[in-house]
C-alpha cells in the first residue's frame, strides 16, 4: 500500500515541516530528500572519497566503482544503456548539451521545432544556438487543455525541420504528452527527437527506448537526489557521432599540442571532475523510487490531482482561476491558478491578487508553500493572459489533506484581499 | 501566525487606497521600471524644482508590496529636498513598511525607490552641468 | 600552531585511514571532506531544501538566502565581488564557459596563449573553440624546473594574441608561477589574461585583483568542498560583456518567442537549477580554511615539499628520478617521480617501472595512495619523456611522517621491481 | 599485507621472463593495441591454420600486469582451437592471473585479451566468406 504519512517518516526535513505546519507544494521546483540520499552522501564523504577514473589505490577503486555502478543504476531506471547515459548538472545541461553538439553535428542550416508549452530551459539554448551557428528556431502553439498530438507537430514540420524538441510533462499545466507516435512518425521521417523529461521521470514509468527519441534529459534534485546532477540519455549511435561539448580532464583519450582524440561515449561528454556524490545520491534516490514504483507514484499523484480538480468544483470559488486539462488521465500533480475579482475592480492597478502575495500569504497564513512566477515558462504564461501564476505540484509525501490546505489558504486570501 | 502580523493594517490602506496615484502631464522626470521575477512595473513621474521634489506620481501594477511601499514612498518624499532624499538608505524604506520582509519580497518594496534614485540620479547630473 | 594531526579530528575519513594505515596523498586530485562540510550540506538537506531565486516562501527564502551568502563568503575568500562570482560545476566548466564566450564576444579571429605546463582543461575548450571559430591556438614551451616569466610569454605573443591563459600552479610539477607581473604586462597591452587557479586558490593565498587577470578559475573538490561545485570568477565589466554560455531557467529576465533577454551578471551565466547544496558546502569549506589561514597552509605545505626534496637527496635511492623546481619558494606540494633502472635493462619491454605499478604497490605494501598516469597534462608529460609519472600531493592533513612513508613505499618498491 | 598477495609469484616471474616476446615475420594477422589511461601498448602477431592458433607473438610496454598477462596468455592460447579461444570469457583471463584486481586494473589485464580477439575476429570473418 503507497502510504505517504509512512513516507514522510524517510524525510529529516519533514521534522520541521510537521512541527512548524509546512506543507510542501512545490516539488516540481525541487524535491525533498530521503535519508537514504543523504546516507549514501555521507557514506561516500566518510570512507570513499576520491577522485574517479584514474585511481589504481584503494579508495580511488572503490570510488570508481560507486560512481560506475551509479550510472548502471540510473541508466536501467529509464531504461537506457550506461554508455548513453551521460552526467551533467541538472536538464538545462542536458538540453544545452544537445542543443550545441547536435547544432554542430548537422553543421549546416537547419529548422529546430519546439512547442509553446516548454521550459525556457528547452527554448533558450536554441535561441543561443540560433545567435551562434544560424540555425532558425520555431516554436508551434499548443493547446492549454489538452496534449500534443502528432496532429500538431505534422503540421508544423517542414522539409528544413531536422530537431524536435518536446517536454514530456508541462511544468506549467501539468500536461502529459503522448511521445510514443510522435517520436515513431519522427523516426520515420529521419528528424531527431529530443524529450525534456524533467517533469516526467520523477513522477511516472519512462522508458527511454518506448519514446522512440535520439536524447532525452532529466534533473536528480526533482527526483529526490542532490542538485548539482542530471542526466542527459540518448541513443549511443548518436553520441558517439555527436561532437564534443566541454574539453578538459577526463573526456581525452590523448591530448597533443594541436589537437586532441576524444574518449569513447559516456566520458566523451563528461569533462573535468564529475559530480561524484551526485551520481552516488541520485543512485540512492532512484532505489527509493524503484522500491516504491513508479507506477503507483503515478497512481497516487493522479489521484491528488483528480482530487484537487473535483475540490475546485465543489468549492466554486469565485476569485478562482485555474489552468490546464481537467482530466487527471492527461495531467501531472501540477496546479497552476490565479485569483480575480469578478467585476471591474475600483482599484485603478488592476483586479488580480498578484501571484506574489498569494505565495507569500499562503506560507503565512496556512504554511502552504507554493511558487509564484512565469516557472520559465513565459511564453506558456503570456499565452494565459497573465504575467504569471501560483504553483502547487505534488510528490510522493503529500497527501489530500495537504489539498484541502491548499484550498483553506486560497479561501482565506480571497478573503483578506479580495474584499 | 494571526493574519494582522503578517501584511500590517497600514500596508492594506495603502495597497486599497493608493496615495498620489496617477499621472504627470509633461513631467520633469519619467520612468518605467520592472521586476522581471515577477512582473511588477512602475511607471513615475517628477516634478522638480528648487531643489525639491514639487510633485510625483505613479501608475503601479503589482503586489500589495510593491503597490502600497510606492505609496507610502510617495507621500513621504513629497515636498523633501532632493538631496536628502539621494541620502536615505534602502533600510529607512524598508523600515517605512513595517514589515520583515524575505529577501524575494524586498525586490518588491524597494522597486519604487530604485525609480525615484534613477530619476533623481539623472536629474541632478543633468542640472549640474 | 598549525597542527595537522589535530586537524585530522576533523575529517571523518581519517578514522578508516587510521583503521586501515592508509596515508592519503592525492591532494591534487581530490581533497577530503571535513564534518563541517558535511554538516553544512546534511543541515541544509535536513531544514532548507528547496529551490533558490523564486521562492516567497519560507524555506525558499533560506535556501536563496544560504546560497547569496555562500557566494559572498566564497567571493570574498579570493578578494573578488560577488557579481563576479559565477557558480559552475568545476574548474574545467570554468575555463569552458571563458574559452566559448570569450571567443564570441571577440567575435573575430584571433590568437590564444598557453603554456605547455597546462592542465588539459586549459587546452582542450580552446582547441574546441578553434575547431568551432577559427581561433588560432598557441602553446608555449615551458621549463620544467622554473616559473614562468614575463619574459618567456613576451616572447610568444604577437600582434594578434588578444587571451593569454596560464595555470597558476602546475598539478604535474608543482611550479608557482609569478603572475602578477605577467598580469599587469599583459593588462597594459590591453590583452586578456584568464588564470587557471585550480591548484593554487586551495593551497595559498589568492587574490583575484593581484594578479590582474580578468577571469580566474578554480574547483570546490581541491580545496575541501563537494565535488560538483565550482567557480569563475571575473571583473564585473568583463562577465557583463561576455555573451552567456548555456541557456534557460534562472539565467534570463524575459523570453519572447525568438529571442531572450540575459539576467544580470552573476546570474546570466547560471542556467538551470545550480549546485545549491555544493555552494554551501564550499562556503563551509571556505570558512574552514580561513580559520587555518592560508599563509599557514601554504607554509606548512612547503615545509613538507622541502623536507620530501632534503629526504630524496639524502636516501639517494638510484632508481628514482624526479621532477620539477628544486626551490621549495616556487614548489607547491606536488611531487611527480619516475622509477627506473639505471642501465639498460636486459628485459625486452624497457626498464622503467610502470607508474600504475608503482601506484598499486604503494597502495598495497604501505597504504600509500598516490596517482599514476599523465595526470590530464600530457603536453608537459610528453616534454618530461615519459608517459606518466607517479605524483604525490599533499594537503594540510599531511605530516613529515606521511612522507617518511611514501619514501618507504619507494624503497620498498624499487626493491621488488628492480631486482 | 604482505607483498607476495599481491603480485603473485607466478606474474612476477612472467613479469621478468615474458614468454613467446617477440615479431612474427609475416603474420596471418597483427595489431597494435594502447590503454589510453596509462600508455600500454601491445603490439600482437598471428600464424593461424586449420582453425587454430600455430604461432603467437607480441611485444609489449607496460605495467607489470599487462606484461605478465599477455605471457600467461600467449601460452595458453598457443596451439588452441579459434572457436574454443573466442567462447573464454574476461572472467577466465582474470582468474589466470589469480590475483583480484580492482576495475582500474582490470583494463590493464585485459589489454592483451581483447587485442587477440579481435585479430581473431577479423580472421573468422575474412575466412567465412
Ligand atoms: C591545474 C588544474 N587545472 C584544472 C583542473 C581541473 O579541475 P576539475 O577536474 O575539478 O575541473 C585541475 C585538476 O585536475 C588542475 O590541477
Ligand atoms: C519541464 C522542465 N524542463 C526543464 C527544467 C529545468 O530543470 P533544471 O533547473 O534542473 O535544469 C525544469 C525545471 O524547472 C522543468 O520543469
Amino acid at each position: 500500500m503507497f502510504d505517504p504519512v509512512e513516507i514522510r517518516k524517510h524525510f529529516p526535513i519533514y521534522e520541521r515541516f510537521q512541527r512548524e505546519n509546512i506543507v510542501y507544494l512545490d516539488n516540481a521546483a525541487t524535491t525533498q530528500k530521503p535519508k537514504e540520499v543523504i546516507d549514501a552522501i555521507v557514506n561516500y564523504y566518510e570512507n570513499s572519497n576520491s577522485n574517479v577514473h584514474r585511481g589504481v589505490y584503494r579508495i580511488g577503486e572503490e570510488a570508481t566503482d560507486l560512481y560506475n555502478k551509479s550510472r548502471e543504476n540510473i541508466a536501467g531506471f529509464t531504461g537506457g544503456k550506461p554508455e548513453g547515459t551521460i552526467f551533467v548538472r541538472n536538464a538545462t545541461e542536458a538540453l544545452n548539451l544537445a542543443a550545441n553538439s547536435l547544432t554542430r553535428m548537422i553543421g549546416k542550416k537547419f529548422e529546430v521545432l519546439v512547442s509553446r508549452m516548454e521550459h525556457h530551459s528547452n527554448i533558450v539554448p536554441w535561441q543561443i544556438a540560433s545567435d551562434t551557428f544560424g540555425i532558425r528556431l520555431k516554436m508551434m502553439e499548443s493547446n492549454i487543455d489538452r496534449p500534443l498530438s502528432w496532429g500538431d507537430i505534422e503540421r508544423n514540420i517542414t522539409k528544413d525541420t531536422r530537431i524536435v524538441s518536446l517536454t514530456h510533462v508541462s511544468n506549467l499545466l501539468g500536461t502529459i504528452n503522448d511521445l510514443r507516435e510522435i517520436g515513431k512518425n519522427l523516426h520515420e521521417r529521419g528528424i531527431y527527437f529530443i524529450v525534456d523529461a524533467a517533469q516526467s521521470v520523477p513522477h511516472m514509468p519512462v522508458n527511454f527506448r518506448d519514446l522512440n527519441c535520439d536524447l532525452m534529459a532529466f534533473s536528480g534534485h526533482k527526483m529526490l537526489g542532490p542538485s548539482g546532477i542530471g542526466v542527459l540519455q540518448g541513443t549511443p549511435e548518436i553520441l558517439e557521432d555527436m561532437p564534443p561539448y566541454m574539453g578538459g580532464g577526463e573526456m581525452i583519450k590523448e591530448v597533443f599540442e594541436d589537437h586532441f582524440i576524444a574518449a569513447d561515449i559516456p566520458e566523451k561528454f563528461e569533462a573535468g571532475t564529475p559530480n561524484i556524490e551526485g551520481a552516488i545520491g541520485l543512485s540512492a534516490a532512484v532505489n527509493f523510487l524503484k522500491n516504491l514504483r513508479m507506477e503507483s507514484i503515478r497512481q497516487h499523484e493522479k489521484d491528488l490531482i483528480a482530487y484537487t480538480l473535483e475540490k475546485e468544483d465543489e468549492l466554486n470559488i469565485p476569485s478562482l482561476i485555474s489552468y490546464g486539462p481537467r482530466d487527471p488521465e492527461v495531467r501531472g500533480g501540477i496546479y497552476s491558478f490565479n485569483m480575480r475579482k469578478n467585476v471591474e475592480s475600483e482599484r485603478p492597478f488592476g483586479n488580480e491578487v498578484h501571484p506574489h502575495d498569494i505565495s507569500h500569504l499562503a506560507d503565512r497564513i496556512e504554511g502552504v508553500e507554493v511558487r509564484s512566477g512565469h516557472h520559465c515558462a513565459m511564453p506558456q504564461t503570456v499565452s494565459l493572459g497573465v504575467y504569471a501564476t501560483a504553483r502547487a505540484s505534488f510528490y510522493i509525501y503529500n497527501t489530500r489533506e495537504d489539498v484541502d490546505h491548499l484550498f483553506d489558504a486560497i479561501e482565506k486570501i480571497g478573503k483578506r484581499m479580495i474584499k | 501566525m494571526s493574519e494582522d502580523i503578517i501584511y500590517s493594517a497600514i500596508i492594506d490602506e495603502h495597497y486599497e487606497e493608493p496615495r498620489n496615484f496617477g499621472k504627470i502631464e509633461n513631467p520633469d522626470e519619467n520612468i518605467m521600471e520592472t521586476n522581471p521575477t515577477c512582473g511588477d512595473t512602475i511607471a513615475m513621474y517628477l516634478r522638480l524644482g528648487d531643489g525639491k521634489i514639487k510633485d510625483i506620481k505613479y501608475v503601479a501594477r503589482g503586489c500589495l508590496i510593491s503597490v502600497a511601499s510606492a505609496s507610502i514612498l510617495s507621500e513621504r518624499v513629497s515636498g523633501k529636498d532632493i538631496k536628502e532624499i539621494l541620502k536615505m538608505k534602502k533600510e529607512d524604506i524598508l523600515s517605512y513598511l513595517g514589515i520583515d520582509l524575505g529577501p524575494a519580497r524586498e525586490k518588491c518594496a524597494l522597486l519604487s525607490y530604485d525609480a525615484l534614485i534613477k530619476m533623481l540620479k539623472k536629474y541632478e547630473s543633468e542640472t549640474n552641468q
